[in-house]
């Protein structure tokens, strides 16, 4: 029924716009403020639903509608596309695909829990604050939607200001230092890729993501695209060696920054790998394919030690968000090796495995870096030795923490293990020793999740502040009970969101195996 | 002869100069306290020009080829107008408060923008000349207009002897020029310049040139005089010199390099690279180093001005279009940044420090959220209007050959984001001190416009089509 | 017999004279503005001295134009010069550095 | 309509769901209500287990092989949820359930003081559907599932009583040790999909010979080793974690942390055999590999010996039963390096018995002596609890061998088919679990002796002894710190408020109902499992597999034992046993006497031939230190300070020079434009030549 509403749109504008009001609550009455932005983020994430039913049965129309050849992209559905900048050919294109979809569903999902959370957490200037939430999140919308290059990296900047001022005003001690640092590495990252789309645009007149995949280019220009665009997104995701922002933002971000930081920002890094390195310079990105896979192992193997001797929990946990995006980039590389050496399932494998990691990832370390907010809003630390025996004073809260971290060292049953599970596979395929380095985060990411565990949750009281510590609340209850219960779904039934991106992930596998180069 | 056609091409300019006249007479009789009506009466002069502009009466040429109105007189005329008017409203409470409210500010003003507007569709050596001095002139007046400031007079001193300097090198490359080509009209100028074979003499005289438009820029080495003019002139003079002429430069540039000397491209080209990489370099790396906002901003002038350029390298049409857009974004975006400070400041205080700004977010949210977007629209930060400029002039130089200016662009851009983000830092993450000063009830229409002013930063980021649409068109793109 | 070359290579020498007299010049900035007028006149050498070996009266007219622009031009450096005395009370170049770096 | 797949998804479910009843609901149904709802759900499992071994044993039933869900499926591969049940896992899920079954009740009494109650008992049951999962399962995704899934719940076991540092220490370490066998494990699936490109049992063993034969893989570029040995090793790397084979075995004996129903349902009876049972299960593949099954093998035989050795130095006397636990699953492994999957499956199973019997026997003293666990200060027990010694005396005998006893059966055909066998280390295997078994009789009758006979060598304080002589009631809090903070609380060892005495009913009945198979399940079952085709279909094995040749000199149990009194192991056994009576009976000085002559062995066994000093140097610490090695030199050293922060720094310093050049001198100014003009007048007269 909603087939034909401009659903993305709606995604994209009502919360932007659905900030004003939230704004015009002003900060001197923060419960409006927090009721209005709550009801935003709530309507908007009913409005992802209504996509998703849209979604399922709008493929008939969408060609009948006789949507654009999209190639590639042939799968978009609920497509809006209207000319933005004639004279540049700049288009106002929407569009989604299963794995849009699914990024989409986490982003408005997370953006409700970020609201609730934010609603004790956060005191000062809480209208401002509710409103740089929801403006972050139609941008981010925006970005797994934008089918116009252009379009997407307007967006994809863009996020950078909300996200800078929410480190920056609600941030801790160091929020300065880190917000800065987060923005310009950010900035360095995405100025190569401009630079690197400008000249798609002169070798093809214009920024359709599809046009873009189809263009011939040789080896020479496809190797300074592909690293162009690996700076952007290996900053995003991050990856090894460009990975120090992201300790330092989240460390001194809010709770609800960290959640979307950690939940989607970082996804964006990966989705690009998708959207842009795999279909527009396929040749450059096998050639460097060990490049990345490489980058990928050291974040792993390498971060995972790091994160081991972290003694600020959400350091910890920033360090081990790096090291499992390390499987999404892993998994998209190993992909494309297994393509073009013929190895199809192998290579669906490695992208639905660094697909279901990336959703994952989302709800676990989201989950987690909620937790560390329960626990600094009471004790105002984030460091380790300040706790102990929580499970004391904290039971409810200390088993879904103990949850939350079997999800972080992927046990089985867990949405945590489904996506590393699959990438191992891929990766021992396409080098047994690859697989084997991969797997290594069986151990390290045990032993840093469990001896954090260990610190905090078991053993003894610590301390009086531990003895005085009160359970959670309802609200604290609601979030992490609610992402609990996403991050079990999503272990024991990964099958709903495989078939939604089935599609076009086999799409993209017949696409990369064609060579390019011209 | 003399034809009416031409004075009816003529129209706006003549208009101007008798309402000019008719002003300055006027003001003559009026009480201080009735000074508004000059500003409200110089506003609708600017209106009326416009409009007049707008007419397009008479020929697209006027004496012989002297005078040119084609498109992209018209829109540099109208942005020109358009930015005066600004600067007019936000400069009253800024003269009120420092008893400078004086007739002469609007009277000058007026005549900078009348050489502009010569200066802008000017088809001969002379023309531009002409337009160029009374531009300068006025600038250099106006510069000196808070006659008891011993900062003003010193800028206005410097000002004008390095102003002076450039103007002589120009006409000095002009007389080389006029003694290759034969003649002063530009399109002989263009005409022999394509055909010459013997062109020693000409390109002698086009170094010249370029340092002459180059030092009407401020594009680095022909910088020094702007940061010290910017800061020691009254922001209420700054505000002006900061963003119309940077148009009218434009518009010299285009005359003088496309319509006259298109045949040398290949020279003028370098050296406009050349300058723009240094002023990328230099305007950027200076700016982050600056405690005083005014200056901080003329650096980032410099910058712009690299960016600016990035867009004539390649003498594309393409290209002049882009250059074109940037420098009205930049022009409004400038005259909305020094209006904040004009908005902020009060008898006995600039509000030039950064300093000042601390915690202005809590003091005047408003302000400060308006600041915010003029600064990452000067960084070039999506959706802003700031950004779409150096899109345009990027993707101008992303093509092979000049591939490495857009990544010398995009270096220092993103060096140059560093003390944006530091503005929108001290407003929005650092409290306030106790002895700030608060921020006073500014007057209704200047809060208003400001306002405006500064969302359509944010309005045509997201709706700048049809502006650059009608830029392309102006040089006959589509 | 006095060829062109002549002229221009006197005005070039004009020129240079009046542009060391600019940034070499540390005492008065009455010499400064006496500079800029003899860059002028060297200008206006080429001009004249161009405009009639081309047979071309139009740069004698631009002369014209020269001319009274640089009396407004000695006008208004005059006005300022007066104005920086008065808040200054010295015309020494090297001590108007008030704003730098 | 009742199908054996509506009974086995009733026998997998059923714990589950006793155990979320008692896990999410366990305030509300309360003690009582949590340990009906557990221990039902179990007993069902059993009794429908029971039918099911029976139905399959008589041939009521064919062999069970079905997806139940599809977790998740990517173009051709595809992960299931399915149940294969045959022999095999029948016997395996009647050995779970019935263990699973008597600790459930065992429980009752043990954790009666426990504030944690509910949550132990729904963590039991939850244990006891992972495990189940495991066995049942029919391809190596669910496989995988099972095996994380009993390690979580032995982690969460392990560290129930969370207070204790050592408990938490100890959970931590059995999950990181296990996760390194896990890791090996989990490369093999990979390696086993990349072979076969399907996870499904059937499919890989069907094809196993035509896929494996003669296919390598080259792991490292340049030595293509075989498949089938990379795959067989790689999966018996999971084996060493779970089934604590030496050098994996450092966690079990720590694991002793845990209470100890768990300590026998856990760690020696079921999940601990998972190992086991998983190679018996791939013996398909091993089939294919000698390298793998020498390797298995020589693994199992030093286990079987060396941690044997460590038992005789031990004096906590769950750790004595601990290290006998490792020795006996080295023994299990030999069987399997001798390609005698069904001897290793028979003794996993007798083991079962006798040692969940030998755990909670020890359980049942450790209550008596108030969770005293040091043997030095026990001693002449049996007059107090006469069922615990007799029980204890039974599973003794059936663990060091007693010709008749289940432990015998299993012992002496393992050894036998080692002594057959020609592969490569049997010689090593055979001398190994020769001298096994002169060791395991060694400490077992050590423990014997230490607890139940000689002179008391605790004193009974009748300080506030009440009337009633039954002080129990009294301490139950007492009791209950004791759990939660730290080993015997407040009294120093040796010191009892009261006299020990016999457990209550529910802990004595599961050790009779343990006893009774201890003795007579090896007579009963040896012949069909071993020798018969119980295990046909299920196992297979190459022609001419040791047990074959055993076969043709096998005349019946009777027989057996009867040749086992001729048999050199029962010698073995019986030297062992001499020793310790004359030792720990007669003589105890000679012991201390032989730990000062031998005093370097005597250390060497026991801190455990250091190798848990070692890891913890090398993995822990070492492990702590490269990671502050990498973040300090690495992050922020070089990554932030010197490139990010850096570069930073290095546009601050050019901007304060560039600063400098803005004089504010006119001819300062004036020189820089017409250096400028010069520079591009010189520019364009190199440009014009």
């Amino acid at each position: 029924m909603f087939a034909n509403w401009p659903l993305l749109s709606l995604l994209i504008w009502l919360p932007i716009l659905g900030a004003i009001p939230v704004l015009l609550a002003g900060d001197r009455r923060p419960d409006l403020a927090r009721r209005v932005a709550l009801a935003v983020a709530a309507a908007t994430f009913l409005v992802s639903l209504a996509m998703l039913s849209a979604f399922n049965h709008a493929i008939a129309d969408s060609i009948a509608r006789g949507a654009a050849d999209l190639g590639l992209l042939k799968n978009m559905q609920l497509q809006e596309n209207l000319l933005w900048i004639e004279a540049l050919n700049v288009r106002y294109h929407l569009g989604v695909d299963g794995i849009s979809v699914a990024l989409v569903l986490l982003t408005t999902f997370t953006s409700v829990l970020v609201v609730i959370l934010g609603w004790g957490s956060v005191e000062k200037k809480v209208a401002q604050y509710m409103a740089a939430m929801l403006v972050l999140e139609g941008l981010m919308v925006g970005v797994f939607c934008a089918l116009d290059a252009l379009l997407f990296y307007v967006f994809f900047e863009g996020m950078l200001i909300p996200m800078f001022i929410l480190i920056g005003v609600w941030g801790g001690a160091r929020r300065v230092y880190a917000t800065l640092k987060f923005f310009i590495y950010t900035f360095f990252g995405s100025i190569f890729m401009l630079v690197g789309l400008l000249y798609l645009y002169f070798k093809t007149g214009t920024f359709e993501l599809a046009e873009l995949a189809k263009v011939g280019l040789s080896a020479k220009e496809q190797a300074w695209l592909f690293f162009a665009f690996l700076i952007a997104f290996a900053v995003k995701v991050p990856m090894w060696p460009v990975h120090t922002w992201l300790p330092d933002a989240h460390v001194e971000a809010p709770t609800g920054g960290s959640v979307v930081l950690a939940a989607i920002m970082l996804k964006i890094g990966g989705y690009g790998f998708i959207r842009f390195s795999l279909p527009i310079v396929p040749d450059a990105s096998l050639e460097y394919a060990w490049l990345v896979i490489a980058m990928s192992l050291i974040a792993v193997v390498y971060v995972g030690y790091v994160a081991l001797v972290q003694e600020d929990m959400k350091k910890l946990i920033a360090y081990s968000s790096i090291a499992h995006m390390g499987f999404v980039t892993l998994g998209v590389f190993i992909s494309l090796a297994l393509a073009r050496s013929g190895n199809a399932t192998g290579a669906a494998v490695g992208i639905q495995g660094a697909m279901v990691q990336m959703i994952s990832h989302g709800f676990v370390s989201g989950a987690m870096f909620a937790s560390v907010g329960v626990l600094y809003d009471r004790m105002h630390t984030r460091m380790i030795r300040d706790y102990g025996g929580v499970v004391n004073t904290m039971p409810r809260f200390a088993a879904l923490f103990v949850l939350f971290a079997m999800a972080n060292c992927g046990l089985p049953g867990t949405s945590g293990f489904v996506g590393e599970f699959w990438v191992i596979l891929a990766a021992f395929q396409h080098n047994p020793l690859v697989g084997a380095l991969a797997a290594f985060t069986l151990i390290i990411g045990a032993a840093y999740t469990l001896w954090l565990v260990k610190r905090v949750i078991f053993g003894e009281v610590a301390n009086e502040h531990v003895a005085e510590l009160q359970d959670m609340n309802g609200r604290e209850t609601l979030v992490l009970a609610t992402l609990a219960a996403a991050v079990l779904l999503l272990g024991l039934w990964p099958q709903p969101l495989g078939n939604l991106m089935d599609a076009p992930i086999a799409e993209l596998v017949k696409h990369i195996v064609i060579s390019k180069g011209a | 002869m003399i034809s009416l056609t031409d004075i009816l091409t003529l129209l706006p300019e003549s208009f101007l100069t008798l309402a000019i006249c008719a002003l300055l007479l006027l003001d003559l009789f009026l009480k201080p306290a009735q000074r508004s009506v000059t500003h409200y009466l110089s506003i609708v002069v600017l209106a009326v020009t416009g409009w007049l502009v707008l007419q397009h009466f008479g020929e697209p040429t006027a004496f012989g080829g002297m005078f040119v109105r084609d498109g992209v007189a018209v829109v540099l005329k109208v942005f020109v107008l358009l930015t005066t008017a600004l600067v007019f409203v936000y400069a009253r409470p800024y003269l009120r408060d420092r008893s400078l409210f004086v007739g002469e500010y609007y009277v000058l003003c007026l005549f900078a923008v009348l050489g502009m507007m010569l200066l802008v569709s000017a088809g001969s050596l002379v023309m531009i000349y002409l337009g160029l001095e009374l531009l300068a002139l006025s600038s250099y007046a106006l510069v000196a207009l808070n006659r008891d400031s011993p900062l003003s007079s010193e800028a206005a001193m410097k000002y004008f002897v390095l102003g002076a300097l450039a103007s002589g090198m120009l006409l000095y490359g002009m007389s080389m020029i006029y003694g290759a080509a034969g003649s002063l009209d530009l399109n002989t100028i263009h005409a022999v310049a394509a055909a010459s074979t013997q062109r020693g003499l000409l390109l002698f005289g086009v170094v010249f040139v370029v340092v002459g438009i180059a030092f009407k820029f401020g594009a680095a080495p022909f910088h020094m005089w702007l940061p010290d003019v910017y800061q020691g002139a009254p922001t209420a003079v700054t505000v002006f010199i900061g963003s119309a002429p940077k148009l009218a430069a434009f518009g010299m540039a285009y005359r003088l390099l496309e319509g006259g000397l298109d045949g040398l491209g290949g020279h003028w080209q370098l050296m406009l690279a050349l300058l723009a990489v240094l002023s990328l370099a230099i305007g950027n790396i200076a700016a982050i180093m600056q405690s005083n906002l005014k200056r901080m901003l003329a650096y980032s002038t410099i910058s712009h001005v690299g960016f600016l350029f990035l867009g004539l390298v390649n003498g594309q049409p393409e290209g002049y279009a882009a250059a074109m857009f940037y420098a009205i974004s930049y022009a409004l975006t400038a005259a909305a940044a020094f209006g904040i400070i004009l908005l902020l400041s009060r008898a006995g205080f600039e509000a030039e420090e950064i300093a000042d700004y601390k915690g202005l977010s809590q003091r005047a949210p408003w302000y400060a959220f308006l600041m915010a977007l003029i600064m990452f629209s000067l960084a070039g930060v999506p959706p802003l209007f700031g950004f779409f400029g150096k899109l345009l002039v990027l993707k101008a130089v992303a093509v092979p050959g000049t591939l490495w200016l857009a990544i010398a662009g995009a270096i220092f851009a993103i060096v140059g984001i560093y003390y944006y983000l530091r503005i929108v830092k001290v407003m929005y993450f650092d409290d306030p001190d106790a002895d700030a000063v608060p921020a006073k009830p500014a007057d209704a229409p200047m809060r208003a416009v400001l306002s405006v002013n500064a969302l359509a930063l944010l309005v045509l980021g997201l709706t700048w089509g049809p502006l650059y649409g009608w830029c392309a068109q102006a040089f006959g793109i589509r | 017999m006095i060829s062109l070359a002549h002229f221009i290579v006197l005005g070039t020498i004009l020129f240079c004279i009046s542009v060391a007299g600019i940034f070499i010049n540390r005492k008065n900035v009455i010499v400064l503005l006496m500079a800029i007028e003899l860059m002028l006149l060297a200008v206006n050498m080429n001009f004249v001295a161009f405009s009639r070996y081309l047979g071309d009266p139009s740069g004698q007219v631009f002369v014209f134009f020269i001319l009274t622009v640089a009396a407004a031009e000695s006008a208004i450096g005059l006005a300022i010069l007066v104005v920086l005395f008065r808040n200054r009370s010295t015309i020494n170049v090297a001590e108007i550095d008030s704003m730098k770096g | 309509m009742i199908t054996p797949k509506l009974i086995l998804l009733v026998i997998a479910l059923a714990p589950l769901v006793g155990a979320i009843v008692a896990g999410l609901f366990g305030r509300r149904v309360g003690r009582a209500g949590a340990h009906t709802v557990t221990i039902a759900g179990v007993a069902v499992s059993f009794v429908l287990s029971c039918y099911a071994l029976y139905q399959l044993s008589t041939g009521g039933w064919g062999v069970f092989n079905e997806n139940l869900y599809t977790w998740f499926e990517v173009g051709k591969l595809s992960a299931h949820v399915g149940f294969l049940v045959d022999r095999l896992t029948a016997v395996m899920m009647v050995v779970v359930t019935s263990v699973s079954l008597l600790v459930h009740v065992y429980t009752i009494g043990y954790m009666r003081d426990d504030p944690g109650y509910q949550r132990f008992f729904s963590y039991i049951s939850l244990f006891t559907f992972s495990m189940l999962m495991l066995v049942m399962s029919n391809n190596f995704m669910q496989l995988f599932f099972g095996w994380e899934a009993v390690g979580l719940v032995s982690y969460l076991l392990i560290g129930f009583w969370f207070k204790r540092p050592s408990a938490i220490f100890a959970n931590m370490k059995a999950f990181l040790v296990n996760r390194v066998g896990d890791f090996g494990f989990l490369l093999g699936i990979a390696a086993v999909l990349f072979c076969f490109g399907s996870l499904d049992y059937a499919t890989v063993f069907a094809s196993a010979d035509a896929t494996l034969t003669g296919r390598t893989l080259e792991i490292i570029a340049g030595h293509p080793w075989q498949a089938a040995t990379v795959i067989g090793v790689l999966l018996f790397i999971g084996a060493m974690g779970k089934s604590a084979q030496v050098p994996l075995h450092v966690w079990l004996p720590d694991s002793m942390e845990g209470p100890t129903p768990i300590s026998a349902l856990i760690h020696a009876a079921t999940m601990v055999t998972a190992g086991i049972f998983m190679v018996a299960r791939m013996s398909p593949l091993y089939e294919l590999s000698e390298t793998a099954l020498s390797f298995v093998l020589i693994v199992g035989a030093t286990t079987a010996l060396f941690t044997g050795l460590i038992g005789i130095v031990q004096n906590d006397v769950k750790r004595v039963v601990a290290y006998s636990t490792l020795s006996q699953l080295g023994y299990m492994t030999v069987a399997l390096g001798v390609s005698a999957y069904s001897a290793a499956i028979f003794h996993l199973m007798t083991h079962a018995f006798f040692k969940a019997l030998l755990f909670l026997g020890a359980g049942s003293v450790i209550i008596a002596m108030h969770h005293e666990q040091d043997m030095r200060h026990m001693g002449g027990l049996r007059k107090y609890m006469p069922i615990t010694f007799i029980t204890g005396w039974i599973g003794t005998l059936a663990l060091t061998g007693f010709p008749g006893f289940s432990g015998f059966f299993s012992k002496d055909a393992i050894i036998e088919a080692v002594h057959e066998s020609h592969r490569y280390g049997s010689g090593y295997a055979y001398l190994c679990v020769l001298i096994g078994v002169f060791v395991t009789a060694l400490y077992s009758f050590r423990l014997i002796y230490l607890t139940y006979h000689g002179k008391e060598r605790f004193v009974v304080e009748h300080a506030h002894h009440d009337a009633h002589g039954h002080a129990r009631d009294a301490h139950h809090d007492e009791h209950a710190d004791e759990h939660a903070d730290d080993d015997h609380g407040h009294h120093e060892p040796g010191h009892l408020e009261h006299a020990p005495h016999e457990s209550p009913w529910v802990v004595t009945l599961p050790l009779i109902l343990l006893a009774i198979p201890s003795v007579v399940i090896g007579w009963l079952t040896i012949g069909p499992m071993l020798f018969g085709d119980f295990f046909a279909g299920a196992i297979v094995v190459k022609e001419g597999g040791p047990l074959a040749e055993l076969a043709h000199e096998w005349h019946g149990p009777g027989a057996m034992v009867l040749h086992g009194l001729l048999g050199l192991p029962f010698w073995f056994a019986v030297a062992g046993f001499a020793v310790a009576t004359y030792v720990y009976l007669f003589n105890q000085a000679i012991a201390d006497r032989a730990a000062k002559t031998f005093a370097p062995l005597y250390r060497l066994l026991q801190n455990k031939y250091g190798i848990d000093d070692l890891y913890f140097a090398i993995f822990a610490r070492g492990g702590l230190k490269l990671g502050r090695g990498l973040w300090r030199g690495g992050d922020v050293a070089v990554i932030d300070d010197g490139i990010v922060n850096g570069s930073a720094a290095l546009v601050q310093r050019i901007a304060a020079s560039v600063r400098r050049l803005q004089s504010g001198y006119l001819y300062h100014y004036a020189f820089a434009m017409i250096l400028g003009l010069i520079v591009l007048l010189g520019g364009l007269w190199m440009a014009a030549r």
